[in-house]
């Protein structure tokens, strides 16, 4: 576990130093979600019936768009090669990896969420499970995430062909959380979607880093 | 060239062996059928022209990309068997330098000896003035030159305790001094029963040390 | 016979339908005998350079 | 367990004993192609509710349950090519992918063609279409992926490791797209369930779903002959082929 943590102190260490970078994807979500109404119609109904939607796919898409920091940097000055070469499991890093993802670009998302929601008349009391299901979630496309980019690692059009990769398994992760946050809004019960949701988070936390480190290996061959 | 000449070279425990190794690169055979068998205190310096998998052989050895064909086999064990404790002993600086521009030499140094513990208990400004760099001990490294990033990635070669390392062209990039350091430091290596299995384009003077050449 | 084309009226989509599907099908045969053809006249050349 | 894979699937073996089996295949689809069709075509009774178009049936819903069925066979040789590092079962996601591809867009035709006349509009976010459409993206997903190295070898191992990755989230997406268009359908529109299934109808239906199965077989074998022959063409046994044919 020490090589857990000192992974994840590194990439924490690195995303701090490129804090730019780390803005690309909030600035994305806030211009992405102002074009909506400009693009449908600033009437109030019609938006607060869409700003579940419309969040979420923002969000999913900022998360997919910079999810080429995860391991491009390290990829191209060479030290993926020497993290791949320490003893001890491989699943570790993975996971180092994803949870320093999650931390510098999801959890900036989480916050920014709420806010950009009132853009849309979203109605109030449902803020609270909009911000469950983007906690429960944005570790989903994390995971889901760095399966695409370890595939299309060592290809050049790397990033446009991993969004196309991974998009489909969104799906799930869009609609149980936009119908969790429907249910809240109109108070129906919304643990069942909860549960779905944190189900799904546990099978690919389990599964997805052993699928990665399969990836990187086909990456280096 | 150092006259190869055989110390009554007593067998270590470590031996490192390659049997039938076959590489591709896209759909052309790059090597075929290579063999080779390296113990303690020998060095191998692999040359062959630019193409001809140098790099590609180094990556299977370390076990980072699978050959077509073949097995390495470390203390006659398979290395995909062993990984974890075939990595131990291992040391790899690749072709690229693995430091982070965006740290301090400082940081990067930290970083060195945070992944990889030694028990040489030397702090960051001896490790520092050992490659050359204790002024710059707090620049950027996106400041530095390619010779000084490249010395502060062989920083593992003064502080590392595996036995087998493996080297990708070490002296690219290098002013003349620092040349004879590195020498230095892999003949102390050589000398303390370690291995060694290194890609140059130069000459490289390993004393008396028990080396040959493996042509590609 | 003329009432079994019209297909009840909907002559033009069951007709359709199956003319894409058999159109597909064969193209997928198509190009495989294609690609057959192609890598035997490749390997014959080879073989005749070596 | 282990030599009967390595030693079927080598493919120099594999070369020798597709040629029959492909032979049979062929034979077989087209004789279950002709009974199927003529069956459905000509015997089948007119369904009441929708009288002919409900025909579109025989070819619709093979090919729904083919771009299943190939996607299975393509994460099943995934699974075989990354674990035992078998070359024909690398070849064959390559081929797997493009014929499921296929597939998946005739199951979506020819649902759009059968949409029309049952709801008047062409396209419904239906369930089960919408499964279709996003297998459809699934295997655009592998085709792009198998295609973009330069290796084969490379791009198989790549695109077995997606098709793994998809079986298993194959069934969660079918799950969510079921839940998803049941909350937002309104009850009125007419469910898309198959039409009470008359014995004279079921029958048609099966020959042609197990002619589709041997006609994926037959095709999928010769393309991956052939495909075995470009990769292995710096053997021995294929110039000996080679000397065979001219």
């Amino acid at each position: 576990m020490q090589l857990f943590y000192s992974i994840l102190y590194r990439d924490l260490m690195l995303a701090i130093r490129r804090r730019r970078e780390l803005a690309n994807p909030l600035v994305f979500f806030v211009i992405v979600v102002s074009l909506f109404p400009l693009g449908v119609s600033p009437d109030q109904d019609l938006l607060s019936k869409m700003a579940p939607g419309v969040i979420w796919v923002t969000a999913l898409l900022a998360t997919l768009m910079s999810m080429d920091a995860m391991f491009r940097s390290d990829y191209d000055d060479g030290s993926l090669e020497q993290l791949l070469l320490l003893p001890g499991p491989k699943i570790l890093l993975i996971g180092a990896k994803i949870t320093a993802h999650w931390l510098s670009i999801g959890l900036p998302l989480i916050v920014l969420a709420p806010i950009m929601s009132l853009l849309l008349y979203f109605p109030t009391h449902a803020m609270g499970s909009l911000i469950i299901t983007l906690l429960i979630s944005t570790p989903i496309l994390s995971l889901l995430g760095s399966v695409g980019i370890a595939l299309t690692l060592s290809l050049r059009s790397g990033g446009i062909l991993s969004s196309l990769l991974i998009l489909p398994f969104y799906i799930p992760v869009l609609i149980f959380s936009t119908m969790a946050i429907n249910a809240s809004v109109n108070s129906l019960p919304v643990s069942g979607y909860y549960a779905l949701l944190g189900a799904f988070l546990i099978v690919s936390a389990l599964l997805i880093p052993f699928a990665v480190v399969a990836a990187l290996k086909v990456s280096y061959n | 060239m150092s006259a190869i000449h055989q110390q009554s070279v007593i067998q270590d425990n470590c031996q490192l062996v390659a049997k039938t190794l076959t590489c591709e690169r896209g759909s052309r055979i790059l090597f075929e059928n290579l063999e080779f068998s390296l113990s303690s205190g020998q060095a191998m310096i692999i040359q062959g022209s630019n193409g001809a998998g140098k790099t590609s052989l180094l990556r299977i050895i370390t076990g980072l990309s699978q050959p077509v064909g073949g097995i390495i086999s470390w203390n006659q064990q398979n290395i995909e068997k062993i990984a974890e404790e075939f990595q131990k002993q291992l040391l790899y600086i690749g072709h690229l330098a693995a430091v982070k521009t965006e740290l301090t030499v400082r940081e990067n140094l930290q970083l060195l000896k945070r992944f990889w513990p030694s028990d040489t208990e030397g702090s960051i400004a001896d490790l520092a003035d050992s490659i050359g760099l204790h002024q710059r001990l707090s620049v950027s490294c996106s400041r530095l030159s390619a010779g000084q990033l490249r010395r502060v990635s062989l920083a593992r070669l003064f502080i590392s305790t595996q036995k087998l390392w493996i080297l990708d062209e070490p002296l690219m990039a290098l002013d003349v001094d620092f040349i004879g350091v590195v020498e230095k430091c892999l003949q102390n290596h050589l000398k303390s029963r370690g291995m060694a299995i290194l890609t140059t384009h130069r000459g490289i003077d390993l004393g008396e040390q028990a080396s040959f050449i493996f042509d590609l | 016979m003329k009432e079994f084309f019209a297909m009840g009226g909907y002559a033009f989509f069951v007709w359709t339908s199956y003319g894409i599907v058999a159109f597909v099908m064969i193209a997928n045969v198509f190009v495989a005998k294609m690609k057959c053809k192609r890598i035997f006249k490749e390997l014959r050349e080879l073989s005749e350079e070596a | 367990m282990m030599q009967f894979i390595h030693k079927y699937g080598s493919p120099k073996y594999f070369y020798q004993w597709s040629k029959g089996w492909q032979r049979w295949l062929t034979v077989i689809t087209l004789l279950l192609l002709g009974y199927g069709l003529y069956q459905g075509l000509f015997v089948a009774p007119t369904d009441y509710q929708q009288g002919e178009s409900y025909r579109i049936i025989f070819i619709h819903v093979p090919a729904a349950w083919m771009s299943m069925f190939v996607y299975m066979s393509m994460a099943v040789s995934g699974i075989v090519a990354l674990v035992w590092r078998i070359k024909v079962a690398e070849i064959v996601i390559g081929e797997c992918a493009v014929i499921g591809a296929s597939f998946t867009a005739l199951a979506l035709i020819t649902g759009m063609l059968w949409g029309k006349p049952m709801w008047g509009t062409y396209w419904v976010w239906d369930a089960r279409l919408t499964s279709e459409l996003v297998l459809l993206f699934l295997y655009f997903g592998v085709i792009a992926l198998h295609s973009a190295f330069e290796n084969p070898r490379t791009g198989a191992r790549a695109a077995a490791i997606l098709a793994i990755v998809g079986i298993i989230n194959i069934p969660i997406i079918k799950y969510s797209v079921e839940w998803w268009s049941t909350l937002h359908q309104p009850a009125t529109v007419a469910k898309f369930d198959k039409p009470s299934m008359h014995m004279s109808m079921l029958i048609p239906l099966l020959v042609m779903a197990f002619a589709f199965k041997t006609y994926f077989l037959a095709l999928l074998f010769s393309r991956t002959r052939s495909e075995v022959l470009a990769r292995e063409k710096n053997t021995s046994w294929v110039k000996e082929i080679m000397e065979q044919e001219s």
